[in-house]
């Protein structure tokens, strides 16, 4: 029967410190901080309030820790920048002063305020409002103890491309356990399909394949090929992934990687789309992408493979000359079947890697429309010695190309396709012209809109392919048609475009048009998203958790991003990339524990009723009813402190921290009642 | 304070993963948007109980907007739909109580949409400028105001009686 | 030969054109116009311009008034739309294109006894008067105007049209022309007070 | 439509009545304004249009069909305009107001096209044809407006529904890149020179993809492609092949007499008619 | 010594807290042989003059029941306050506002209008109103004027302990006044009831299910009720997880929901916005039409949820209505 308002945090009266925060001009050039702090010091409560220049440097926080101690302070209030990017960094001076961390209360008057805002007047106004709400929020603030939770230290890489070998070798060589999930048959991803890398021109199987075999032998590399993730449960530190095999039909223990029974198929001549090869070559339903496919270890495609029936169900209609080839290894197993596996993790890397623009979309271009007309990832395989035509550059109706144009910015910069620019297009479209003209000897040009080469020695790369003698028009293409207007252009593939710089409309006759294709998130970005609780920027790229200050973080701890996934970069950003993303993976490990906000939810009871309404409403099943007496709790160790429980409970028998009703109904009152 | 003229009171609550987020965004990217708008952050739009928005009207708020994560992308799994059941009926609820529709807004903002904050809140703060104020509180003490003259009112004949008297 | 000085100083530009007509509906994405030329390279009739549309927009931009306004490549275009469908950058070209014609007009800057603009005024006005237009009439009326020779050369079309009945001389109208004028009554007050400030005009001239 | 483009209405009525499509010539209708308009006065374009689409819906007809793709495109447009800028949308509701009509945007503006394939249907189409265009060679020439800038029911950059509905009277579709290029519109009175020179360019590659016809959907067009041969043939050099309506080749293939589809105003003649089947030939 | 003098008096009200004192049955004598009654207008007569003639604070208790919602009303409360040690309000209307909190929806003028001309019943040819003053034979006649809006008690004057319910029942009453004369008294300003919502105490409990996703929401007279089964469990909204306990759930046992009329708990500043809040939250479809159709079930939500607290919810009245 008693009012619980009165009983609140113990009587003790508060002693606020409050500090307004310059941020260099960053918040001083349109707030008044002195005129805040001159506000706030008459508020209730208030003991001292001051402006400094900046708060998060260390005078600022040994100012906090010194002020509670002589002033005897007992709550807090910093007003600078976004909680999510310091309210950390003060609630450990809170701490260094003697106080509890949780008697600290955050005012963002940067992102929120001085940085959104153009009236100086407004903008101060605003930040007294903000200041006001907190302090009366903090009186009500009550000492809490955060949970530490210890790590599982094994870490999942999602996607085989270079990015994840490299964050697997990084971490693996520190003597982490790895797991390696890879949707294909083979790692490697589209680095494994290019033919030099820029600007260096070393030959990207060189560079690559050494790293694949490594990954392969790693003593603490686990490697799940032709995998994908299907769940991800937990929390930060303790993942429960649900991993799915797909059958390969292929022993990968029994399998040593021999290959004899690819030309012992039934298939004499392989006559399947060649996935490795952009489908510009051919394989058997038994196969093995490449050479350097990483296991060595073969795949049967139930698609194709006449042991299976059109449902896919093993029909054993084929005469099975693999298995027979393939002899007392045994390695080949029909009756396998789709596995689930769980692990558990501390820490995941997403690097889940990109898709090429469909060329398709832009049908001016003509692609499949005309065969003379490729895509960039084609040309890579036509220009590759291990490609479809053993390096030979010969269009599909087997003629040599003897003038070549090449289109920039396929699918990128476009409000109709992707608004985006691609990054590598320009760079990787200079060094085809650079291959095909040393394969060909064709007359080559490139059609731009702008040549972005910023990077190492790539401009320098820029320079020597105009010394080669490679045409640079600017200009975007409109047309590429066959249809000839003067002699020249009969038989030929014409491109129209506007020579920006002559200021001249031309028409280029060509034999191979080469569509550089900008990159795009993976089809199935948002299923990844949702999978990993990450958010997606408007293009659909996965969203790092600050673009400056965790390039690498998403906003769910303990999941990470490496490479394209994150949005378009070249190699050398992706390992670099990979690179930090281990480390970070690595400081949450090896610091063994997380520290859990401590804003978790109870319920108190003497006052549940036990109506139950709260139960159903917990997505992680945290909340119980005890039939013994007859009331609902809740299981801290679940609760994630969503506090969907407490804004629904109808007695207001729920509590959470850090959040509690009192607290945001005198935040409310604070905001209203500054005028 | 100094006498200038009406501007409206926006209060927003934003849930911390998705919208408070984008609010960041927006102050990264040095989007301007109008200064009316308060943001009070709670976890998960799920938290939102009803009686905040009720109270941030009667303390006064022109309007109260509230933000969560896109549908399907709750950082905790399902608030956000909590949120939208609840606001569907408190919505006309408000309006049987006299406060326009336009004066509370449930809008679903992911992390990557700083855009759509500045869009949003300028669209509620010029619709709130039309509406006018609410002033709630204003009303509530308008209303007291009825009983206090009566209480004055006893007091004076109390005490011209007790003179009588003496 | 006679040379004619090519650069441009400030004093060239009409400052605030750009704007100007980027502030009509449907003219705002030139702002963000990349120059790739995308346009030039889809448009039929670029092969004929003066100036590329792609350099008609950066003209256009950068207020260099006159040299928009004189520009054959306006009276070119065939408002076929493909550059407005095509722009990476989403610019309806074929109505600034429409946008620079009708300033064109209004400041009476084409090239003397320029067929396309006569024509569009012929149209206009005959359409104004009657609410439909008389083909033959049209044709016949801009070519006295514009150039009587090129008459000459098309007597010969005109009367394979008539033989087949395709080119009639009866004047075709609308019965509630009092209708349409109120309607037209509303645009002209409208368009007085977007006209061009005076002093505009001259510069034109 | 009663002057150069009579064939088109001629025809086009008479294969709606042959279909048992219902049409109503717009009340004392008023020029859309077309190309030529829009140059010198957008606002009063919109004007002009917003009258046609008033009266149309104070008809209350479902659709309002717009067989010209100028027309189809500036009421479109219009509709758009309306839409899109409270400006305009103002001004012309302003001018409507002053004239005693109004326009709520309810009637859409759709092209025959549009209609013939979405709403009658292919199959209504085949049961009408008594005299199918074996091996006809048509090239389909969609041109530019009732694709662009407004891809309302065809895509903006490969238009396939004239390419199905000609299929569907028995013809042979040749590819044809140039489907959507312009065909200089008015330029050729203007400007002859480069408005004959787009004309040219869509006859030259029509015959050398192997049409025996173009199937045209717009007045113009087909004016364009049909009455310039020999001026064309004075510049470049001579390319004829004939030019018809898609409503006139739809009217051959249901057996329509040459008159009632106006085809004798048509300057290059079909060489190439449709035999009649034998067994259809009866009726 | 003397008996402590006790007062009951009602304002806005339907007369059912009287009832229940005199549902004390026997037990009233108990009551009335250990007080001295010094006010009680529905059983005694008594004039105003001698109320105002008692001395100040001479009044031990009253327990005053009814809403605020007219001068005289207000006058009284504010003489009985200054006369009494300790001011209870008594039921639903003192402590919230009640039923008549409802006119809360309405103006003043709306409501005259209704009930003196509007109404179907009514028959007033000359449309005559309440009038504050009149002449009668050359005297000048004073009545009491009836305020903008409805009020509870503790927003006229201040309020000692409330005793809920509409009306309270016999038993939290017994209680009451027991602890008061035995001084046995909570915090000031305490609810004498338990801070504990209906369902603790409601025979039904056991029958509601962990999970009741909403699909419908129906009314009583909709349906023909479970007399065992948990009323949500059955679509229908009951109170019960909103409201105080005490009642010794009379209606539950009554086959009939909750309708709220304790109040809500000392936790929640809101009891309608908390109940439509559990509600919804717990509806079983995603999308708004889905959820639009099942909270169709609710055509009245004020009605609803504020049955008999509107004046003390936290908007207390609708918005725009004249103030004064």
């Amino acid at each position: 029967m008693e009012n619980v308002s009165q009983k609140k945090n113990g009587g003790e009266q508060p002693r606020i410190g409050f500090y307004i925060c310059h941020c260099g001009h960053n918040i001083a050039s349109m707030v008044d901080c002195a005129d805040v702090a001159k506000y706030v010091a008459q508020l209730p409560g208030v003991v001292l309030s001051k402006d400094y220049k900046y708060m998060c440097s260390d005078p600022g926080q040994e100012m906090i820790a010194k002020d509670i101690k002589e002033h005897g302070l007992n709550r807090v209030v910093v007003a600078s920048c976004s909680p999510l990017l310091h309210e950390h960094t003060f609630r450990n001076a809170t701490e260094k002063g003697g106080l509890n961390p949780f008697y600290f209360q955050m005012v963002n008057v940067r992102e929120h305020d001085s940085w959104v805002h153009t009236n100086r007047e407004d903008a101060t106004h605003k930040a007294k409002a903000l200041a006001r709400a907190a302090i009366n929020r903090v009186a009500h603030h009550k000492p809490l103890e955060t949970k530490k939770v210890p790590i599982h230290p094994d870490v999942l890489v999602v996607g085989g491309g270079i990015a994840g070998i490299h964050a697997a070798m990084t971490l693996a060589n520190a003597g982490k356990k790895v797991i390696l999930v890879e949707r294909e048959p083979t790692i490697g991803g589209h680095m494994a399909k290019f033919d030099k890398t820029f600007p260096t021109l070393d030959c990207a199987a060189c560079i690559l394949t050494p790293k694949m075999s490594e990954v392969g032998s790693h003593p603490n590399i686990r490697l799940m090929t032709y995998s994908e993730v299907v769940k991800v449960d937990g929390y930060v530190g303790n993942y429960q992934v649900t991993i799915k095999r797909k059958p390969r039909y292929v022993d990968e223990e029994l399998c040593i990687g021999c290959q004899e029974c690819i030309p012992a198929c039934v298939f004499k001549e392989p006559k399947f789309a060649d996935e490795f090869n952009e489908g510009l070559g051919k394989r058997k339903p038994i196969y093995i992408p490449f050479p350097q496919a990483t296991p060595q270890v073969v795949t049967i495609d139930p698609k194709v493979c006449l042991n299976f029936n059109k449902k896919g169900e093993v029909s054993n209609k084929c005469k099975k000359t693999c298995v027979e080839a393939c002899g007392d290894k045994n390695a080949i197993d029909f009756t396998q079947t789709e596995k689930f596996e769980e692990i558990k993790v501390g820490a995941i890397i997403v690097a889940t890697g990109f898709k090429t623009f469909d060329a398709r979309r832009i049908t001016q271009y003509g692609y499949g429309i005309y065969p003379g007309v490729y895509t960039s990832l084609e040309v890579e395989r036509l220009v590759n010695a291990a490609g479809p035509t053993g390096g030979h550059v010969v269009l599909r109706d087997g003629r040599k190309p003897e003038s070549i144009g090449i289109i920039h910015c396929v699918g990128s910069r476009d409000e109709k396709t992707n608004r985006w620019c691609s990054r590598v297009c320009c760079m990787y479209s200079l060094k085809l012209a650079h291959l095909l003209k040393e394969h060909t000897g064709a007359e080559v040009y490139n059609f731009y809109i702008d040549m972005r080469t910023p990077g190492k020695n790539y401009d320098e790369f820029y320079g020597k392919l105009l010394e080669e003698g490679v045409h640079f028009i600017r200009g975007r293409v409109g047309e590429v048609t066959d249809w000839a207007f003067t002699k020249e252009e009969e038989g030929k593939l014409v491109i129209r475009v506007e020579d920006t710089l002559a200021g001249y409309v031309r028409r280029i006759p060509v034999d191979m048009v080469v569509l550089s294709v900008g990159l795009e998130p993976q089809p199935d970005a948002q299923d990844v998203r949702r999978l990993f609780g990450m958010s997606c920027g408007g293009e659909g790229f996965f969203l790092e958790r600050h673009p400056k200050l965790a390039p690498v973080n998403t906003f769910t701890d303990g999941i990470y991003l490496a490479g394209c996934c994150q949005g378009p970069k070249d190699i050398p950003d992706t390992v670099a990339q990979a690179g930090a993303a281990a480390a970070e993976a690595m400081q949450l490990i090896d610091r063994g524990y997380i520290e859990q906000e401590p804003n978790t939810a109870f319920i108190l009871q003497d006052e549940c009723c036990g109506c139950k309404s709260c139960i159903p409403l917990c997505p992680y099943t945290a909340i119980v009813f005890d039939e013994s007496t007859q009331k609902a709790i809740i299981n801290e160790a679940l609760c994630k402190g969503c506090g969907t429980c407490v804004g629904s409970c109808p007695s207001g028998s729920i509590v959470q921290n850090l959040f509690e009703d009192d607290q945001i109904f005198s935040e409310i009152e604070g905001v209203l009642s500054y005028d | 304070m100094t006498e200038k003229k009406w501007t409206p009171r926006l209060v927003a609550f934003f849930c911390n993963w998705c919208t408070y987020t984008a609010a960041d965004l927006a102050g990264v990217s040095r989007l301007k948007y109008a200064s009316n708008v308060r943001i009070i952050r709670v976890m998960c739009s799920g938290r939102i109980d009803p009686q905040f928005v009720l109270e941030a009207f009667a303390k006064g708020a022109d309007g109260v907007l509230i933000g969560g994560c896109h549908p399907n992308d709750c950082h905790y799994v399902e608030g956000n739909y909590k949120m939208l059941r609840r606001y569907r009926l408190l919505k006309r609820m408000l309006a049987d109580m006299g406060i326009e529709p336009d004066r509370f807004r449930l809008e679903w903002i992911s992390a990557a949409e700083g855009e759509k904050v500045k869009r949003v809140v300028d669209e509620m703060v010029q619709k709130l400028t039309a509406l006018g104020p609410l002033a709630w509180d204003k009303k509530l003490e308008d209303w007291d105001r009825e009983v206090k003259a009566l209480e004055e009112h006893v007091q004076a004949q109390q005490t011209t009686k007790e003179v009588a008297n003496a | 030969m006679d040379l004619q000085r090519t650069i441009k100083y400030e004093s060239d530009r009409v400052k605030g054109f750009g704007r100007e007509v980027m502030s009509v509906p449907g003219c705002e994405q030139l702002q963000s116009c990349i120059q790739c030329g995308t346009c030039s390279g889809v448009c039929p009739l670029s092969i004929y311009m003066d100036y590329s549309p792609r350099q008609l927009m950066a003209l256009t931009r950068a207020d260099f008034k006159h040299e928009a306004l004189r520009s054959v490549t306006i009276w070119l275009c065939a408002s076929c739309y493909d550059c407005t469908v095509e722009c990476p950058r989403q610019i309806r070209i074929t109505d600034i294109m429409y946008e620079l014609k009708q300033r064109a007009i209004k400041e009476g800057i084409y090239p003397k006894r320029f067929p396309v603009p006569v024509l569009a005024r012929t149209f206009y006005s005959m359409v104004h008067s009657r609410g439909r237009v008389t083909e033959s009439w049209v044709v016949v009326k801009m070519l006295l105007k514009s150039n009587p020779l090129a008459a000459l050369g098309m007597w010969k079309l005109g009367l394979k049209l008539l033989t087949r009945g395709r080119f009639s001389f009866k004047m075709e109208g609308i019965r509630q022309r009092d209708q349409l004028a109120k309607m037209m009554a509303v645009a002209n007050e409208v368009d007085s007070e977007h006209l061009p400030p005076q002093e505009e005009l001259k510069k034109a001239h | 439509m009663k002057g150069t483009g009579r064939a088109y209405e001629e025809s086009l009525l008479a294969v709606m009545r042959a279909l048992g499509v219902e049409l109503e010539e717009v009340e004392d209708w008023n020029c859309c304004g077309a190309t030529a308009y829009m140059a010198v006065d957008e606002v009063k374009a919109c004007i002009l249009a917003s009258r046609n689409l008033a009266i149309a819906e104070k008809m209350n007809n479902k659709v309002m069909m717009a067989p010209c793709s100028s027309c189809y495109l500036i009421l479109n447009k219009t509709k758009h305009y309306l839409h899109d800028s409270p400006q305009v949308n103002s001004v012309v509701n302003r001018a409507l107001k002053n004239a005693g009509l109004s326009y709520s945007g309810n009637v859409p503006v759709r092209h025959p096209l549009d209609i013939l394939i979405n709403d009658v249907g292919l199959d209504a189409i085949k049961k009408q044809v008594k005299r199918p265009l074996k091996g006809l060679k048509v090239a389909t020439y969609y041109g530019c407006q009732i694709v662009r800038p407004y891809a309302t029911f065809d895509r903006a950059d490969n238009p396939t529904t004239m390419d199905r509905l000609m299929e569907a009277l028995g013809a042979t579709v040749v590819r044809f890149p140039l489907k959507t290029r312009c065909c200089g519109a008015s330029l050729t009175g203007t400007l002859p020179e480069p408005g004959l020179l787009c004309s040219y360019i869509i006859l030259k590659e029509a015959i050398r993809c192997g049409a025996e016809v173009i199937s045209t959907v717009c007045p113009l067009c087909q004016f364009n492609l049909d009455g310039y041969h020999d001026k064309i043939a004075a510049k470049w050099e001579h390319v004829e092949i004939p030019t018809l309506y898609f409503t006139q080749l739809m009217g051959l293939a249901f057996g329509l007499s040459e008159r009632e589809l106006g085809l004798h105003r048509n300057f290059v003649p079909m060489k190439k008619l449709p035999e009649a089947q034998p067994e259809l030939a009866v009726r | 010594m003397p008996k402590p003098k006790v007062a009951f008096y009602w304002c806005a009200s339907c007369g059912g807290c009287e009832e229940t004192v005199v549902d004390l049955a026997e037990d009233i004598l108990g009551v009335v042989e250990k007080v001295d009654i010094v006010l009680w207008p529905v059983a005694m007569d008594f004039k105003y003059a001698d109320v105002r003639a008692m001395p100040d604070k001479s009044i031990v208790a009253t327990f005053l029941n009814g809403a605020i919602r007219s001068t005289e009303q207000e006058e009284m409360a504010r003489l009985l306050r200054r006369k009494s040690q300790f001011l209870i309000a008594y039921g639903s209307c003192a402590h919230t506002g009640g039923i008549p909190g409802l006119a809360n929806q309405f103006s003043r003028e709306e409501i005259l209008n209704f009930v003196y001309k509007g109404s179907p019943s009514t028959v007033n040819e000359t449309g005559t109103l309440p009038q504050t003053e009149f002449e009668e034979q050359g005297r000048r006649v004073h009545l009491p004027a009836l305020h903008q809006g409805v009020r509870s008690l503790d927003q006229v004057v201040e309020v000692d302990y409330y005793v809920p319910g509409c009306p309270p029942t016999p038993n939290i009453t017994k209680a009451a006044v027991g602890a008061l004369l035995e001084g046995r008294l909570p915090a000031k300003g305490s609810v004498l009831a338990p801070d504990i919502a209906l369902c603790d105490e409601c025979p039904r409990k056991a029958t509601k299910p962990t999970n009741v996703a909403f699909t419908e929401f129906v009314r009583p007279h909709q349906r023909l009720l479970d007399p065992n089964k948990c009323f949500l469990a059955q679509g229908v909204v009951c109170m019960g997880p909103a409201t105080r306990s005490g009642c010794g759930s009379q209606c539950p046992s009554g086959n009939m929901p909750c309708t709220g009329c304790f109040g809500p708990t000392s936790r929640v500043k809101d009891q309608g916005a908390k109940m439509l809040s559990s509600l919804c939250a717990n509806i079983e479809p995603k999308d708004e039409d889905g959820i639009d159709k099942v909270l169709e079930g609710i055509p009245d939500p004020v009605g609803t949820f504020y049955r008999y607290g509107l004046p003390k919810s936290l908007l207390r009245r609708k918005g725009g209505l004249p103030t004064s």
